[in-house]
């Protein structure tokens, strides 16, 4: 059994497996693991070589946090758009960016923009995902989702189509299937693109306590829901089996105890990769192992602020956006991004909540405000108001992770 | 003994630090004005205090200057049917599950357009006309978030006033924040509104969850009732309507015995309230719209139900009064407003919208009026600029309305208190009793170093 | 005495001579109308209910094979054909001209494709919703692959590990890894992938589209052709032809430079006044540059004469010659592809424009119109380019021409003389372009596999620009009486009658008995396989919440709805229509009338766009658009949950 | 009707020449007669039904001759009139629709062509350079002169028809007033007049769609002229010969002497979206000035 769960790990990522050496030893057998890795199914990654980075694609240094001592800034001047930009999404060479004025690509060193005239069914783009089966690139905006495939542009709204609701928060791409998920301002579609079948899930076929889904994660098997009022939905797709992760206290205003599950009903982002589970919201963050909760807040952690707009992970890293910048971390380590937009921007290495080191940055992206980032490689783009930002992670300046903290304590220690 | 003695010195010494850490004037709003005994885990020591400050809109934007207009467009949407004129979507539906709805979206059109009107006469910004742009939230297919949308993208007002439903509004405050458009809600009483910490959203009219406080202070406090059964519609405004009056009286000690639910449009309640009968609690919470309402009591009294009915804000409404005739004599019912005032805001204010519209002003017309002010005010403060606009709605904590006193907790909800209505000789009589006790101050515990990881 | 003998034995004679007479003539009567040997059959087999034939249609015994693709062996030794209506592949041996095998395959072969040894055959099921595998050697299917929703035409990549797709109905290119036998990925392809040809060095993938996308209401039809990169499964470029749909056939020229495909140019935004001059619709072909993607459309047709259904085309291996074939006037086109490259060269962009519309032009590249027997579809050229092959599909032969002198030499039957039946004599109408005055479109042209092109079209009679109507498939409508929107047509035979000859063909109508053979081919059409509809017959969650909502007689708040504004009043099953007239409120101010008649609802999920004229350009828009009074079915308590349930009910009708 | 016993099959009180027998047993023949305005002689189309009866299918005034039937089942027809001395071919429909300058098929590309009398035609190059007199069946693009028909069974007669003699107008549409391959600028025409050509009275002038269409509701069965107006009124071009159309006929024209090789562009016209103008009521207007 133990074997069983460790071969799934393996065959997800090798970044993974290197984690699961580091971390697993002081750990409780994985057979004693939580739903979520036990129901990872044993497949393959899907075979077509994805233009597209998948989330359980390795960060570069497997054993430390990725540092990014050097930015480069993209605006209105450069020739996006617009400044606002809700979301970027790497594909292979190129990056998409959406604004609030189109969509925006970034290809051979220049932006172009796809906007209403071309055939957008509106101009706020809010989420971006390209298929790896197909290299089509789905479109989440404010009036519908598009497909933009080889030129074409095909639109699903909520008239023309099954797509619950206009305002679509995030779209995902299936990795393993060739299915498109949207969370929408009234519940999760699912769209078949091949037998071209849309599934609604609301309050009504799901335990979900609310319909208003803010964010989707696919990966491995499982589907997870950030549901706005909902905490967070969990669809294991072999099984056809939903289940919910509340907030415990079950009071809005509070969060009674540490780690001891969300931090909050209202979840405004989600991400899951090599079996952790991200949990962002407006009041905190939240990180599941497989084994247990953790709960982070800017009082108690490396985490920037509590406001949290967008969660992606990689590997058993994750990179958090917040309105007051960007951060790095596996749950224990951070690597934080301060003061962008202002002269004295740095970046600090810290270890729970000690600030282990201050490295100046030598630059930084456009704005504080972070809405959105992607990586590809040792890349890294983000979005933000004021701008799209760009840098390189600087394999010199890795964090070190298993120096710099020990393992986890249990939530008991915790309470104490 | 000894634990909770040390829990007690534990938590002074966090009590200092928190002040210093909470990094506020410390004169610090309790959430929601909470009374003492309704303070959820108030006996543990609560690890995060979830709204620590006033939540802020950190983005960009505020540099953009005051752009050249010939009018600055307000928006309102509210269940309008097509008497009232809104821009509808294709395939609107005329008046679809508005029932009472739609009455209570033309007051609030009337509030708002006469708050204008008066913005308007006192020169409007900067001799630049106030103007209202109408949609309906009465839409299919989920339109709801499409509306905000449009106001955003296409009517480019500054700000938006929404009204009643509880469903509608939830997508509206979520597409407002995408859309960075600041949103003062004037019509719906969902507790959870205000509880997302959505930097662009303001509620003014107190909450069911005040209301609840409100009936709880009455059954628990004055009559000291505690065999209490609930009875609402089955829909969500009904569902989180009742959340915090059966939350409460659990904390009370005097749990709920039993919920019960109807739908909207039902007309026969016997089986419930023979349920009710073999129940025999001592009052029965009803949260109904007024048709529904009157019906139940009718039928209640007739089949002997002698017991005391609590109700909702829904209620204390001249349509309940009329259906329910005798029947409702002696209930209580939380109001948000109380028409009964003399103050002469008010008086003005009502004599005004009598001579306009022939009708007495509700809760959701006077509402209406003050967020439609209360917007006003903000723009004059900050321009024509929607960051900045936000900023000055959230800089306030008190604005005085036609309504009464308006103050906001942390979240920018609405925690004036609401009235309590006696009906006596088939009329609403407002009174408000003795309030609950409520410490002055309630921190933020810091989490200590061994909660640390 | 002798008398009376004499007067006995000349009644007796006569009668004799009577009863013999009689027999011959009711002989031949059965044997015109079944197709089949009189002996079993009696005067009440066909008789009975005197419907045109309804029992007729249960008696004759269709035998035809209907041959669509041809494929020749590397060797260039055999000849091998799909035979739609035999569900088989048939084997010629070319030197010996004779049929030597009938591999049965799935049902309703379509295209096929042979690997580079000869050994082994892929063969496209049409309604199989399979490819099948088939040993050529053994000369049986050894497997077969269950794939999308009516496979069409076939391709296999240059390392023959992949074979390519087209979907019809499903609106996909799909890539089949042929090692483990499964779909390894779904393309978008445009509306109704058709037909496939690979570049010669492998790389490039071309599908062409036989439908318009469903684009705005009244939009001018639009046609894509899809570039596939063979090499990573990517759509790298979507080449549009505007005003121009029925893309059937496609190939790339050896030089690997141009495309040719097949097209039609309807004129379904023009008033249909007349035929002079391609008025109603011109048949030619697409020219794509395949490096800068560039088209040009040319007409096939000439001004007095036009040459509908164009459907194959090839090319001989020197690229010296293109074919195409016109299978609705039974010809052949010969193009001289050097004067093509030509007149392409002498073109600027403006006279590229024009030249999707000149009549003028197609003598200067077509040096020659070969006839042949009825209904010339796929076509395919010796390995040695000696000969072209055509498959006669209405005919049940093969057509071997001469690619020097261009002259047919001999015809190969696929089975005996086929026996004629009512059905097949309609089918034969159906597809023929010549019941159209100069040639210029066929029933088939605007109805393509017996369905619907997805136009609108503005008819003469009830004035021009007025009640524009929706085509409809003709699929499921046998018992679906009245006919056109208007219900007015109470028969099939009405509806194909005089009436429609003097404002569509402006020819003169068919005579009675090929009206009654028409009508019984139209009757006869089978339903394809629907693909939302599992074959247990159970409903998933979703269609049976869908069939409560399609049932329902109450809303969710428990109001009645009156029983005139139910889903099941008007459609009632089996047919999903009570063939009853309608207003649901989706008159517009162009229309004469308020009422239509109520559609049948079976295939609907083939048949987008919906309503009398056609503006839901889909399922949900009937409601979420132009429903907003409730006059077309209760739909204002529906959520889009709801809404989903019920199109997913429908589409399993 | 074979040749040996010829019989009387109608009286008709005049000349008629050049008989020629539809598919449908129907039997056309020109109708001559002298017109006392420049003592000219016009030919006039009738066409007998199998029936017995007979009924005018022309309505110019010129010398129209039934030529050949051609195998599409239309009528060739030579004319000769002052304004074409030499002649020229026109096709229509043996109910008198759809008449139009016939073009032929050659291998040459399509070209204007007539037929001398022996079944061969003349066909006159794209530069108008003359060429010798060659048998139809020699050219193998003459498809629709040639009598031989490649098809296994002929193109079926066309006597189904649209014409209901009871009305007394019909329609006209013009795709492209403005699509013309004469050297004459018509971007300026503005409106349509329509006038009588025998009266020459001014039937209606009716403005002209933004896309260059038209359609009109027009007296049938009466030789009309179009003249295009710019916006002062002006007259930008004349139609040189007439047009007719029959009761109940929807006329369909692409342009004004377009190129008679294009066939339509796919479009809707705007002149569609409010209906026909009607220009019978307006009959009784001045004569134009000028008419030749």
């Amino acid at each position: 059994m133990k074997n069983k769960a460790l071969t799934i790990i393996m065959a997800a990522s090798s970044a993974v497996a290197v984690f699961v050496a580091v971390l697993l030893p002081n750990e409780a057998p994985v057979s004693a693991a939580g739903p979520v890795l036990a129901s990872v199914p044993a497949s393959e990654p899907s075979p077509t070589p994805a233009a597209t980075t998948t989330r359980s694609d390795a960060p570069q240094q497997e054993t430390a946090l990725p540092v990014v001592p050097e930015w480069e800034s993209f605006t209105v001047s450069d020739g996006l758009p617009s400044n606002k930009v809700f979301c970027v999404r790497t594909n292979g060479p190129r990056v998409w960016a959406g604004t609030d004025t189109g969509l925006a690509l970034y290809e051979k060193g220049r932006w172009t923009v796809i906007g209403v005239k071309e055939g957008l069914p509106h101009r706020a783009v809010l989420s971006v995902d390209v298929s790896p089966q197909t290299g089509d690139v789905w479109v989440g905006t404010m009036g519908g989702l598009a497909r933009i495939t080889a030129g074409r542009i095909d639109t699903f709204t909520q008239t023309n189509s099954g797509l619950s609701n206009n305002f679509v928060h995030e779209v995902q791409c299936d990795p393993e299937e060739n299915v498109v998920w949207a969370a929408t301002a009234m519940g999760l579609s699912r769209f078949d693109v091949a037998s071209h079948t849309w599934q609604v899930y609301t309050q009504e076929n799901t335990p979900m306590h609310e319909p208003w889904t803010y964010s989707v994660a696919v990966d491995r098997g499982m589907v997870y829901v950030g549901a706005w009022g909902g905490g967070i939905l969990e669809y294991t797709k072999s099984l056809n089996r939903w289940r919910e992760y509340r907030d415990p206290d079950k009071e809005m205003e509070i969060d009674l105890l540490p780690n001891d599950g969300p931090v909050h009903d209202v979840t405004s982002a989600v991400d899951f990769a090599g079996g952790v589970l991200w949990q962002g919201t407006y009041m905190g963050m939240a990180r599941y192992d497989g084994r247990q909760w953790w709960s982070y807040y800017k009082e108690d952690s490396g985490l920037p602020s509590n406001f949290i707009n967008f969660i992606r992970a990689q590997g058993r890293l994750a990179w958090i956006c917040t309105d007051s910048g960007l951060a790095v971390s596996n749950g224990r380590a951070w690597v934080t991004y301060q003061g962008a937009g202002t002269k004295g921007g740095q970046i600090l290495f810290i270890d729970g909540k000690q600030i282990q080191r201050r490295l100046p940055a030598k630059s930084l992206y456009p704005h504080n405000f972070v809405l959105g980032m992607d990586f590809q490689g040792r890349d890294v783009w983000v979005a933000t108001e004021g701008g799209v930002g760009h840098g390189r992670v600087d394999p010199a300046l890795g964090f070190e992770v298993e120096k710099a903290v020990p393992a986890g304590k249990s939530k008991s220690d915790a309470a104490e | 003994m000894n634990r909770s003695r040390m829990w007690i010195g534990f938590a002074l010494l966090v009590f200092g630090t928190a002040f210093c850490l909470a990094g506020s004037d410390g004169e610090r709003q309790r959430y929601a004005d909470r009374p003492d005994d309704l303070i959820p885990y108030s006996k543990t020591e609560v690890y995060k205090d979830i709204p620590g400050e006033k939540v802020q809109f950190k983005g960009a934007g505020r540099d953009v200057p005051d752009p050249k207009v010939d009018a600055v467009k307000i928006g309102l949407i509210a269940p309008l049917t097509y008497e009232d004129h809104p821009i509808v979507p294709p395939g609107f539906k005329p008046g679809v599950g508005a029932g009472s709805k739609a009455v209570f979206g033309r007051h609030m059109l009337w509030g708002a357009e006469m708050a204008l009107a008066d913005a308007n006469r006192e020169g409007g910004y900067h001799g630049v006309p106030f103007e209202l742009v109408r949609r309906t939230d009465l839409v299919q297919w989920g339109q709801t978030s499409d509306e905000l949308v449009k106001f955003t993208y296409d009517d480019k007002v500054w700000a938006v006033i929404s009204g009643i439903d509880s469903n509608n509004n939830h997508v509206l405050n979520r597409a407002a924040l995408k859309a960075e458009m600041p949103l003062v809600n004037a019509g719906s009483t969902d507790p959870t509104l205000t509880e997302h910490s959505i930097p662009w959203l303001v509620r003014c009219i107190s909450d069911d969850r005040l209301n609840s406080y409100e009936l709880l202070n009455y059954v628990h406090r004055i009559r000291h009732f505690t065999r209490i059964a609930v009875f609402r519609v089955n829909d969500r405004d009904g569902r989180v309507g009742v959340e915090e009056f059966i939350k409460g009286a659990r904390r009370l000690g005097t749990p709920v015995l039993l919920e019960l639910r109807f739908s909207n449009g039902d007309t026969d309640f016997s089986e419930q309230l023979a349920y009710l009968r073999k129940l025999n609690p001592e009052v029965i919470a009803l949260w109904a719209n007024p048709p529904e309402g009157a019906r139940i009591v009718r039928q209640a009294r007739k089949m002997g139900l002698e017991q005391q009915f609590i109700g909702f804000d829904r209620l204390t409404n001249p349509e309940f009064l009329e259906q329910a005739g005798s029947a409702a004599e002696g209930m209580i019912l939380a109001a948000t407003l109380n028409p009964h005032r003399q103050d002469a805001k008010w008086l003005d204010f009502e004599r005004r919208y009598r001579d306009e519209h022939r009708e007495e002003p509700d809760t959701y017309a006077a509402h209406a009026y003050d967020a439609a002010r209360f917007i006003v005010a903000a723009i004059r403060r900050a321009g024509l600029n929607r960051p900045r606009i936000r900023d000055a709605m959230y800089a306030v904590d008190d604005f005085p309305g036609v309504s009464g006193r308006i103050r906001f907790d942390v979240t920018m909800n609405d925690i004036s208190r609401p009235w309590l209505v006696r009906v006596k000789d088939g009329r609403f009589d407002y009174f408000r009793p003795d309030d609950w006790p409520r410490v002055k101050h309630l921190l933020v515990k810091v989490p200590s170093e061994g909660s640390l990881r | 005495m002798t008398g009376r003998v004499r007067a006995f034995a000349g009644a007796g004679v006569a009668g004799l001579a009577c009863l013999v007479f009689l027999g011959l003539a009711s002989y031949r009567h059965v044997r015109y109308y079944t197709g089949d040997t009189p002996r079993t059959y009696s005067c009440y087999s066909c008789h009975v209910d005197g419907n045109g034939g309804r029992l007729l249609e249960g008696v004759e015994r269709p035998t035809s094979l209907s041959p669509l693709m041809l494929e020749v062996s590397p060797d260039g030794r055999r000849l091998y054909a799909t035979a739609q209506d035999g569900d088989a592949v048939i084997e010629v041996d070319l030197a010996a001209r004779t049929v030597t095998r009938s591999i049965t395959v799935g049902h309703r072969p379509r295209d096929l494709v042979i690997t580079g040894d000869g050994r082994t055959a892929y063969v496209s099921n049409e309604w199989g919703n399979s490819i099948s595998v088939v040993d050529l050697d053994a000369g049986r299917v050894t497997r077969t692959i269950p794939c999308g929703n009516m496979p069409s035409g076939l391709s296999l990549s240059r390392d023959e590990r992949t074979l390519f797709v087209g979907d019809w109905q499903g609106d996909l290119i799909q890539a089949i890894d042929l090692s483990s036998g499964r779909v390894r990925v779904d393309l978008a392809g445009g509306g109704s992938p058709n037909e496939l040809a690979l570049t010669p060095d492998g790389s490039l993938l071309l599908t062409t589209n036989e439908l318009s996308y469903v684009s705005s209401h009244r939009g001018p039809p639009r046609t894509e052709v899809t570039f596939v990169d063979a090499t990573t499964d990517r759509p790298t470029r979507r080449v549009v032809f505007n005003n121009a749909h029925l893309i059937e056939g496609v190939t790339i020229l050896p030089e690997g430079d141009l495309a040719l495909v097949t097209l039609v140019k309807p004129k379904n935004l023009l008033p249909v006044l007349h035929v002079e001059r391609g008025w109603t619709m011109s048949n030619g072909i697409g020219v794509i540059d395949l490096k800068s993607g560039r088209a040009t459309q040319l007409l096939l047709d000439e001004v007095n004469r036009f040459f509908a259904d164009p459907f194959g085309v090839v090319s001989t291996p020197d690229g010296r010659l293109a074919f195409v074939s016109h299978s609705g006037v039974d010809q052949i086109s010969v193009i001289d592809m050097a004067a093509l490259r030509r007149l392409l060269r002498g073109m600027d962009d403006q006279a590229r424009q024009q030249a999707g519309l000149r009549l003028d032009l197609s003598t200067q590249f077509v040096i020659k119109r070969i006839p042949t027997a009825a209904n010339p579809k796929g076509m395919v050229v010796a390995p040695d380019g000696k000969r072209l092959y055509v498959a006669e599909r209405l005919n049940d032969s093969i057509l071997a021409i001469d690619t020097a002198s261009l002259e047919p030499l001999y015809r190969i039957e696929l089975q005996g003389k086929e026996r004629e039946t009512p059905r097949r004599r309609g089918e034969k109408l159906f597809n023929s372009g010549l019941r159209s005055f100069q040639g210029q479109f066929s029933c088939q042209s605007c109805h393509p596999r017996n369905q619907t092109d997805r136009l609108q079209y503005d008819f003469e009679p009830d004035g021009l620009g007025l009640g524009v109507v929706d085509n409809r498939s003709l699929l499921g409508i046998r018992d679906t009486a009245p006919y056109k929107w208007n219900g007015k047509n109470t028969s099939l035979f009405m509806q194909c009658g005089i009436r429609f000859s003097r404002i569509l063909t402006r020819v003169d109508s068919f005579r009675s008995d090929e009206l009654s053979d028409l009508v019984s081919f139209i009757r006869s059409l089978p339903d394809p396989p629907n693909p939302y509809r599992s074959p247990d017959g159970k409903l998933t969650p979703s269609q049976a919440r869908g069939k409560l909502l399609y049932e329902r007689t109450r809303t969710k708040d428990g109001q009645l709805i009156p029983e005139s504004n139910r889903c099941i009043t008007c459609h009632p099953p089996p047919l999903y229509t009570n063939r009853k007239r309608a207003d649901v409120g989706s008159a517009s101010p162009t229309d004469l009338v308020k009422e239509f008649d109520v559609p049948h609802l079976t295939n609907i999920y083939a048949t987008a766009p919906y309503l009398h004229d056609g503006k839901a350009r889909t399922l949900e828009e009937i409601w979420t658009l132009y429903n907003a009074k409730d006059t077309h079915g209760v739909t204002r308590d529906m959520t889009n949950q709801d809404l989903n349930d019920l199109v997913e009910y429908l589409k399993t009708f | 009707m074979d040749a040996s016993t010829p019989r009387r099959v109608i009286a008709v009180d005049a000349d008629c020449v050049t008989p020629g027998l539809l598919p449908d047993g129907t039997i056309v023949f020109s109708r001559l007669e002298r017109v006392p305005e420049g003592d000219r002689l016009i030919g006039t189309l009738y066409a007998l039904r199998a029936g017995g009866s007979l009924s005018r299918i022309s309505f110019g005034s010129d010398l129209d001759l039934v030529q050949k039937i051609l195998s599409d089942g239309r009528i060739l027809v030579h004319r000769r009139s002052p304004l074409y001395p030499d002649g020229i071919d026109l096709a229509l429909r043996p109910d008198g629709t759809e008449l139009e300058r016939f073009l032929a098929d050659t291998s040459m590309g399509s070209v204007e062509a007539s037929a001398v009398g022996d079944g061969r035609i003349q066909p006159a190059g794209p530069d108008g350079s003359e060429r010798a007199p060659a048998p139809s069946w020699l050219e193998p693009g003459y498809h629709v002169i040639d009598s031989i028909h490649v098809a296994p069974r002929p193109l079926p007669p066309v006597s189904t028809s649209v014409v209901k003699p009871q009305m007394d107008y019909g329609w006209l549409l013009c795709l492209d007033a403005r699509l013309t391959d004469l050297n004459a600028d018509l971007g300026r025409a503005h409106s349509v007049r329509v006038v009588d050509s025998k009266s020459g009275k001014a039937l209606g002038v009716e403005p002209i769609a933004r896309d260059g269409s038209f359609y009109l509701k027009v007296p049938a069965d009466r030789l009309l002229r179009l003249e295009l107006l710019d916006d002062q009124g002006r007259t930008v071009v004349r139609q040189r010969d007439g047009i007719w159309v029959r009761p109940n006929e929807h006329r369909g024209c692409e342009g004004c002497h377009e190129s008679r090789y294009l066939s339509p562009e796919n479009r809707s016209p705007l002149a569609l979206e409010q209906g026909p103008e009607s220009v019978i009521e307006q009959a009784s207007a001045a004569p134009v000035e000028g008419r030749p």
